[in-house]
């Protein structure tokens, strides 16, 4: 344990408001997407957010409630992120981009299959329904639902940028993976890129407590059920967030060629859930 | 189907037209390519009008003229499936005229635009046919010609040395794979007595199961071959980058497609429904092809190689599709082979679309740049902003970003491999799903490599100084990339009606099977037939459009009182050149390193120095990586070498001695005296 | 055909024509194998002038002299003439030695008298002997083509090749008619001629009459 | 009397060659006469064939179906070779490499071929075809040896001691034919081929065997097949490339229509399978053993002459094959009579340019002599069946008659078509394409060398496209008498 005196945990916020103050620079090199990039990065996580379910699953999200499409809508945002990183044409930035879409390239197929271990269970792969399915699961498949998010919970690490991936403390350059792409970024739009960050860490966060573990989600939208609900959601939330804590304070940060092998992991424990549930 | 029938034989008549007049022209170089241009997209658009009034008006036609020659008759017909292809073939061909029409005016001067047109128009013609053909004669003619004509245009820039290289390698392997295809089509001949497929189909049960697994593994490898799956891919990453981008565009969108055409004909159509390894095989085959396809294009630089390789990536996944269908098929899960087969069509269908838009975009660069190196590219989108735009939009697509199209087709083609997993038995269910991983991983890595292709090309500064002098592409070429870029869009927005029509096909390919089964169809949206997943497209495009501009808004305009300043790009205090931006080999190397076992790199580091005499202060250090040949070096090398032993040793028969000839000729006399006495 | 050559004289006229052959396997000399073949020749003319004879047909009378002419006079003395004029008394080589190229005969010989030929006897049953003889013969004179390297020799084997067929056809009691023959001996005549042009030129090209130089042409 | 007409013509315009003394205008015009004339009268010849099945004259010549087949190729390809032939040996002699005599020698030879193809094809009896066909032995040996260097006498040697003993072997085989009618009285001389058909059947079964083993062997040896092949690559390399047009184009289909007028009457006696199965093995053994000559060739008119004998092979496979085999092997003939003719006068014109015979010697034929490389091209992809040139269609057929009963067969003969396509194509590219040497001036030699070319291609093509009625009724004539 590092015995350090932390931020106050909203911190992030006050961080967000100094930085839409704040002037912007913008490189002669970079193009339009470079401009644009952060709208569309913040969007697609908007637009994911439309599609968990957080509180409820009376409200059925059947247009774009697929699993599969909320793993390529994060594509679209990482497509993009890359692409800006490289634009300015900084020679950290590039490397950035080349490490993210190296690392997401593999951790696609995980994210994938221990998502479709659920949707199996559920018959679905709408998340609405896996969630009201997975609620009256028979206990006998509770391990490959651990399994699965054991698979889950790496593949969550790396798209939040959290250790053993990468380090979103460091500003040693050499080292970072999300840090290196925008960092020619400043003011509101790198307010918004920190912003879609936070947002898609929760949206982890939500997956992985609802879909894995859907206990005390409201069924129906009776006020009473979505307080419980809302209780239930930050409870599951605090435990992820402390397990993450305590797992940054515990363990370092790993070889960039050591990631593969824990992507590899996470999917092969994917496939082995999925080939307990018969 | 009259009208059908009438405009697909106008089209017949205009290609030749095309051809003969261009060739009749090469002299008058404008004209010649006026005319082929011109005649080439009123034969697409004529055979796109009857591919639409056979896809929509539910019909087929049939067309069957003798022949001067016994056993060869000039049968047609035109049924849904092939109507499907004759709008994919012609669709593309009819933009790659367009785009050709531009393009071909820098060659003005350089090589004889006659023949250009000749062959081209041919190669449309002979891809029609062969989609259309319902003889397996007149088919296997087709077939070649459109091998042949494709040769002349592979081989079309004939002063560069490897360009007639690539074009023999490519002719060797097509004619080889036509070897494979004539001994199936004989072999079918055997046992049915006929050419005829119709004849064929109806006789099938005259067709013994060795018959037909043995045909099954010949037509796999000689329209594999077409298709380049892996390992008979070898050609095809040399011969699409030589020939003109248009073409290109034609033979990796549509030209192996025919190889898929005819799979789905004999394995799904004619064939009743094989044993469940023919399914199983075919989904292994697409899993490596696809892999190894996106591997192969990260490690390359050459622009149009790695849109090669693509393709390789693509028709792995279409084999996928075409798998997944054969296997449930012999399982007798009708509505799951549907739904395989709908994901290879609209996969065919959209690869064919977003691949011809890369390879014109990529064209459209070459003809500025004059160099198919990526790494001597960059910033290219402050001075091509359109090509830029539909690059990135066919990039988009092709890396299944939703609500572009190359997402549609991948999502359902994932549904169909996990509806393998979730109902088929123990082996068919791991090979479902080793599909499945390879796909997922598959489409991960062609998110990287086209954030390199397009972030190394179009972003950042340029590389080399003659960047800055180049000017957009002419109008037609930038026309021709927008029509398919707006495609790319609404075959995915739409997909939900796009899938209703494949699944229409689908059913005509199946239907004497009995039981037809697709639920629901819906237009707004695709979904599975037992309701396991849908999506639709139109609402996300919409609520992400609405996102979008409210965050813009809100954000553009809400702050206003911050300003922003144009600076340089953080250079830590030293000046930034092109060398310090990250190269393509840079952007891969991680993965090429992870991947090394597969790729088996080849890593060459040149260092040059400051002072000749001291090495203390490097100048340059330029790292090359290219991956082995393992498949030239494993495969074809020794094939080559056994061969020359061979024929040297029947050389030496020839030794240029008389007596011995006499001693030939006396020893085969007493042989044939002795056999005959005892026979 | 009422009455023909009696079967011993066919089958002793035979014999000696194949030993003829044997001869020219031995013997060595450019001018001593041209004896030889005149001797086979006036064997073939022996048995035409018997069948003229027994036979009373002034045809056949016709075509003896012309063999005789072509065969015994005219072929031999052209062929000595190039060779005095062009001095090719030079000794041919073979490939194999005398013993082997005896053993080698003998073992045509059987394979010729062996059960695979048997059915030729057919023919015309009383001369099965002939017969055999002269296809033995008909394969010893092939094994001169092989075996010897001088151009020279090669000729006289297919024109041994030739008698020994005609023995064959006077076994199997073929008549002859004039028409067909004289077809016959004008392209035997014409092919001396042009063979023997061929044969000097050679020498003209290549100093030596042995084939065996010539192997440019291979592969 | 026509018949009479196109034998007397050559012989008169040969004798008439002989005796001019200057004037190689004279000789180029009397030779291109003769071949005109006798094409000219061929078409009649065929004509009549086809009004009344077959055209004779006395008892002694006869025009059958297939005769008329032949007839018209022999005289059409006479022609285009003679044409060519001007512009051949004008080119010869500017460049000094001849002189008068040998061009008169040439022309006079020419025409005694001619006459000797056209007696081999309609003498009513074997023994008089066999004189023919020596007789055509005989007056192309010259020819071969025309260039009168030590590699063309010695290609002119072989050609002659093999073929020699090969007819004579034929000779051998036709009189052991002839032994059942000659016993049983009547004129050997007037023996006609159907009377051989019918007096066969009173033969030993094992004598016609051997007999036709004999004639197999013996008139093989001058249609080509492997292993009498061995005269074939030196004589076809080493002569002018219009004999060499003739001699595959022509000849060896005369050699072949020799052996299946005798296999007929052995099928009579034996059953068919006997000949089929030789035929079948035989071709089978071409076609391997030339695509292996092929694939390494470094002459390219050795690799030509490789090719006939692979198409040989290829006609003799679908005889063997039978049924709609015939029929594809006949017009498989035809076609082959035309491309490699085509082939062999566009390598002359290579020759005549780059006066070399080595294939890495030459580069950028289609830099120096576009239209002949466009020709050469055309021929390559013609002659290893690539469509739309109809020798695919026949191949296709014969491998479709011959799936049935002997697929392994089948399958080895898709094999050596595909390594010879591969050989052809690697050779062929390396030749047309890259950069001319600096010392090789662009342009064509003469018109003379080019415009027979472009209309033998025109005819090569058409037929590929479209079968004209009278051909096919010939054709099929052709195959009832199997």
């Amino acid at each position: 344990m590092q015995n350090r005196q932390g931020a106050s945990i909203f911190q992030p916020y006050s961080d967000l408001k100094k930085l839409f103050r704040k002037d912007e620079l913008i490189s002669h090199d970079a193009s339009w997407i470079f401009k644009f990039m952060p709208y569309i990065l913040f969007s697609t996580t908007l637009l994911i957010g439309f599609a968990l379910p957080l509180i409820t699953t009376g409200i059925r999200n059947g247009f774009f409630g697929d699993f599969l499409v909320i793993i390529y809508l994060i594509a679209l945002g990482t497509f993009f992120l890359a692409l800006a990183g490289i634009d300015a044409g900084s020679a950290f930035g590039g490397f950035g981009s080349s490490r993210e879409m190296t690392l997401s390239a593999l951790a696609e197929a995980g994210l994938i299959f221990s998502m479709l271990t659920l949707s199996i269970l559920a018959h679905s792969t709408n998340l609405a329904d896996i969630v009201h399915s997975v609620v009256s699961l028979p206990l006998t498949s509770l391990l490959p639902v651990l399994l699965a998010f054991i698979g889950f919970f790496v593949i969550l690490l790396f798209e939040t940028g959290r250790f053993p991936f990468d380090n979103p403390a460091t500003h040693l350059e050499l080292t970072m993976i999300h840090e290196a792409m925008i960092l020619e970024y400043s003011g509101k739009r790198l307010a918004l890129i920190e912003w879609a960050a936070a947002n898609k860490l929760l949206i982890f966060m939500a997956i992985g407590a609802n879909l894995f573990f859907p206990w005390g989600i409201a069924s129906n939208l009776s006020l009473n059920a979505i307080l419980i609900a809302l209780g239930a959601f930050l409870v599951k939330v605090l435990i992820l967030s402390a397990g993450i804590a305590i797992l940054e304070s515990s363990i370092a940060k790993y070889r960039f060629f050591r990631l593969p092998d824990l992507l590899l992991t996470s999917f092969i424990l994917s496939m082995i859930a999925i080939g307990l549930i018969f | 189907m009259n009208f059908a029938q009438n405009t697909f034989l106008i089209a017949l008549l205009l290609f030749p037209a095309g051809a003969i007049t261009s060739i009749a022209f090469n002299k008058n170089e404008r004209l010649a390519n006026f005319t082929g241009s011109l005649f080439a997209v009123l034969g697409s658009i004529s055979g796109i009008v009857s591919a639409i009034s056979i896809l929509f008006y539910q019909g087929t036609f049939s067309v069957n003229m003798p022949s001067t020659f016994p056993i060869l008759s000039f049968a047609l017909k035109m049924d849904s499936l092939s109507a499907f292809f004759v709008l994919v073939i012609s669709t593309i061909a009819l933009l790659a005229s367009t785009y050709g029409y531009g393009y071909a005016k820098h060659y003005f001067g350089k090589y004889n635009l006659g023949n250009l047109g000749f062959f081209y128009n041919l190669f449309i013609a002979g891809m029609i046919l062969v989609v259309t053909a319902n003889n397996a004669l007149l088919f296997l003619i087709v077939w070649e010609i459109m091998s042949l004509a494709s040769y002349f245009l592979v081989i079309f820039e004939k002063n560069e040395k490897k360009n007639i290289k690539a074009g023999s390698l490519y002719f060797y392997m097509t004619h080889a794979g036509t070897a494979f295809i004539i001994l199936a089509f004989l072999l079918l001949y055997r046992s049915t007595g006929s050419l005829d497929f119709e004849v064929i189909r109806n006789s099938i049960n005259l067709i013994s199961p060795i018959t037909r697994d043995a045909v099954f593994i010949l037509a796999l490898i000689g329209f594999g071959t077409k298709a380049g799956i892996i390992p008979f891919h070898i050609w095809l990453p040399s011969a699409h980058p030589a020939a003109p981008s248009h073409v290109s565009a034609l033979m990796s969108g549509v030209m192996i497609k025919t190889g898929i055409f005819m799979m789905i004909r004999i394995f799904l159509d004619i064939f009743p429904g094989g044993p469940i390894w023919w399914g199983i095989t075919i989904l292994i085959i697409g899993a490596i092809s696809s892999i190894l396809g996106v591997l192969y294009a990260l490690a390359e630089h050459d622009i149009k190689k790695l849109l090669a390789y693509h393709s390789i990536e693509n028709i792995g996944i279409i084999l996928l599709g075409l798998g997944s269908a054969l296997t449930f098929n012999s399982l007798g899960l009708h509505s799951f082979a549907i739904l395989s087969i709908v994901a290879a069509l609209f996969h065919t269908l959209n690869h064919a679309v977003f691949k011809a838009l890369l390879f014109m975009g990529a064209g459209s660069v070459i003809s500025k740049t004059h160099t198919k190196n990526i790494e001597e590219y960059g910033g290219i989108i402050k001075y091509m902003p359109y090509t830029a735009l539909f690059f990135l939009i066919g990039s988009l697509a092709i890396s299944a970003i939703p609500p572009f199209n190359g997402f549609a087709s991948e999502w359902i083609t994932f549904q169909s491999l996990f509806a393998g997993i979730r109902s088929v038995g123990s082996v068919a269910e791991w090979a479902f799903m080793i599909a499945a991983g390879s796909l997922a991983l598959t489409g991960g890595l062609a998110c990287a490599c086209f954030v390199k292709v397009f972030g190394i090309t179009f972003l950042a500064r340029p590389r080399r100084e003659n960047i800055k002098q180049i000017t957009e592409s002419s109008f037609s070429l930038v026309f021709s990339m927008a029509i398919l870029a707006l495609l790319t869009l609404i075959l995915g927005v739409f997909s939900g009606s796009v899938s209703a029509t494949l699944s229409r096909i689908a059913n005509s390919v199946m239907a004497f099977r009995g039981e037809v089964v697709i639920s629901n169809v819906h237009t707004s949206a695709i979904r599975t037939g037992d309701g396991f997943a849908s999506v639709s497209l139109p609402s996300i495009f919409l609520i992400f459009g609405i996102l979008l501009a409210l965050t813009f808004i809100i954000f553009k305009f809400i702050p206003k009182k911050q300003r922003e300043r144009k600076v340089i790009t953080w250079d830590c205090g030293t000046n930034l050149g092109p060398r310090m931006e990250i190269t393509a080999t840079g952007f891969s190397r991680s993965i090429i390193t992870i991947f090394a076992d597969i790729l088996k790199p080849s890593k060459e580091v040149k260092t040059t120095f400051h002072e000749e005499n001291s090495n203390y202060f490097p100048k340059a250090n330029t790292v090359n990586l290219g991956t082995a040949e393992i498949y030239r070096s494993y495969i074809y090398e020794p094939l080559h070498k056994l061969m020359t032993k061979i024929s040297s040793y029947a050389g030496i028969w020839q030794n240029g001695n008389v007596n011995a000839y006499i001693l030939y000729i006396f020893i085969i006399l007493i042989i044939l005296l002795i056999v005959g006495a005892v026979k | 055909m009422e009455n023909t050559i009696p079967a011993q004289i066919l089958f002793l006229a035979d014999l000696v024509i194949y030993f003829l052959i044997i001869l020219v396997h031995i013997t060595k000399r450019n001018i001593s194998i041209v004896y030889v073949y005149a001797a086979q020749s006036l064997m073939i003319t022996f048995l035409m002038v018997y069948s003229a004879s027994v036979n009373h047909s002034y045809a056949l009378w016709i075509l003896a002299a012309l063999i005789f002419g072509l065969k015994v006079a005219a072929a031999p003395i052209f062929f000595l003439r190039q060779i005095k004029k062009q001095t090719l008394q030079s000794m041919t080589s073979s490939y194999l030695g005398l013993p082997l190229t005896l053993i080698g005969i003998a073992v045509l010989t059987m394979v010729t008298h062996s059960r695979f030929f048997a059915a030729l006897a057919t023919l015309s049953p009383a001369n099965e002997n002939a017969l055999m003889i002269s296809i033995a013969a008909m394969f010893i004179s092939l094994f001169i083509i092989i075996n010897r390297k001088g151009a020279l020799s090669q000729m006289i084997g297919i024109l041994s090749l030739e008698n020994a067929i005609v023995a064959f056809a006077f076994a199997a009691g073929l008549e002859q008619g004039l028409g067909l023959e004289l077809g016959i001996i004008f392209d035997i005549c014409a092919w001396i001629v042009i063979a023997t042009v061929f044969v000097t030129m050679i020498y003209k090209k290549f100093h030596t009459l042995d084939v065996s130089v010539m192997t440019k042409l291979k592969g | 009397m026509i018949l009479a007409l196109i034998i007397i013509i050559p012989l008169l315009i040969a004798a008439i060659s002989a005796i001019i003394q200057k004037g190689t205008r004279l000789l180029e015009f009397l030779t291109v006469f003769s071949s005109g004339a006798v094409f000219f009268f061929s078409i009649i010849i065929a004509d009549k064939v086809l009004a009344d099945q077959s055209y004779s004259l006395l008892p002694y010549l006869k025009v059958s179906s297939f005769g008329a087949i032949l007839l018209l190729l022999t005289s059409f390809i006479s022609l285009i070779a003679s044409l060519y032939s001007i512009g051949y040996l004008r080119t010869e002699v500017k460049k000094e490499v001849i002189g008068f005599s040998r061009v008169k020698q040439y022309f006079v030879l020419l025409n005694v071929f001619l006459t000797s193809m056209i007696f081999a094809i309609s003498f009513t009896s074997p023994i008089m075809t066999w004189v023919a066909v020596e007789a055509t032995t005989l007056s192309t040996a010259f020819l071969i040896s025309f260039y009168n260097k030590p590699s063309s006498l010695e290609a002119a040697w072989k050609y002659l001691i093999i073929n020699s003993v090969g007819l004579l072997l034929a000779f051998f085989g036709t009189i052991l034919f002839m032994a059942g009618p000659m016993t049983h009285g009547g004129n050997i001389g007037l023996i006609t081929w159907n009377e051989l058909m019918t007096s066969a059947n009173t033969l030993n079964p094992s004598v016609i065997k051997i007999a036709f083993v004999f004639i197999l062997i013996g008139y093989g040896t001058k249609m080509g097949l492997v292993p009498m092949h061995t005269w074939l690559p030196d004589a076809h390399s080493k002569a002018p490339v219009p004999i060499s047009s003739l001699l595959s184009g022509v000849l060896l289909n005369i050699a072949l229509f020799t052996i299946l007028r005798f296999k007929i009457a052995a099928d009579g006696v034996v059953g068919i399978n006997f000949s089929s199965n030789l035929f079948i093995y035989f071709g089978l053994f071409s076609i391997l053993v030339s695509s292996l000559l092929i694939y390494l060739q470094t002459n390219y008119k050795r690799l030509l002459a490789y090719s006939t004998i692979e198409h040989m092979g290829i006609i003799a496979l679908g005889i063997g094959f039978g049924s709609i085999g015939l029929f594809a092997s006949i017009l498989h003939m035809i076609y082959h009579s035309l491309a490699k003719p085509l082939l062999f006068l566009t390598s002359g014109n290579i020759f005549l340019k780059f006066s070399s015979t080595k294939i890495e010697k030459i580069k950028g034929v289609f830099q120096a002599i576009p239209l002949t490389g466009a020709l050469f091209l055309i021929g390559i992809f013609a002659i290893t069946g690539v469509p739309p040139f109809g020798i695919f269609m026949t191949e296709f057929s014969i491998l479709a008659a011959g799936i049935q009963s002997h697929p392994i067969v089948a399958g080895f003969t898709l094999l050596g078509l595909v390594l010879i396509f591969i050989g052809f194509l690697k050779h062929a590219s390396s030749m047309i394409f890259g950069e001319k040497p600096k010392d090789i001036a662009a342009g064509e030699s003469n018109s003379w060398t080019t415009v027979p070319l472009i209309l033998l291609a025109t005819v090569l093509i058409f037929l590929s496209l479209y079968l004209p009625g009278p051909l096919k009724l010939l054709i099929e004539r052709a195959t009832l008498i199997f």
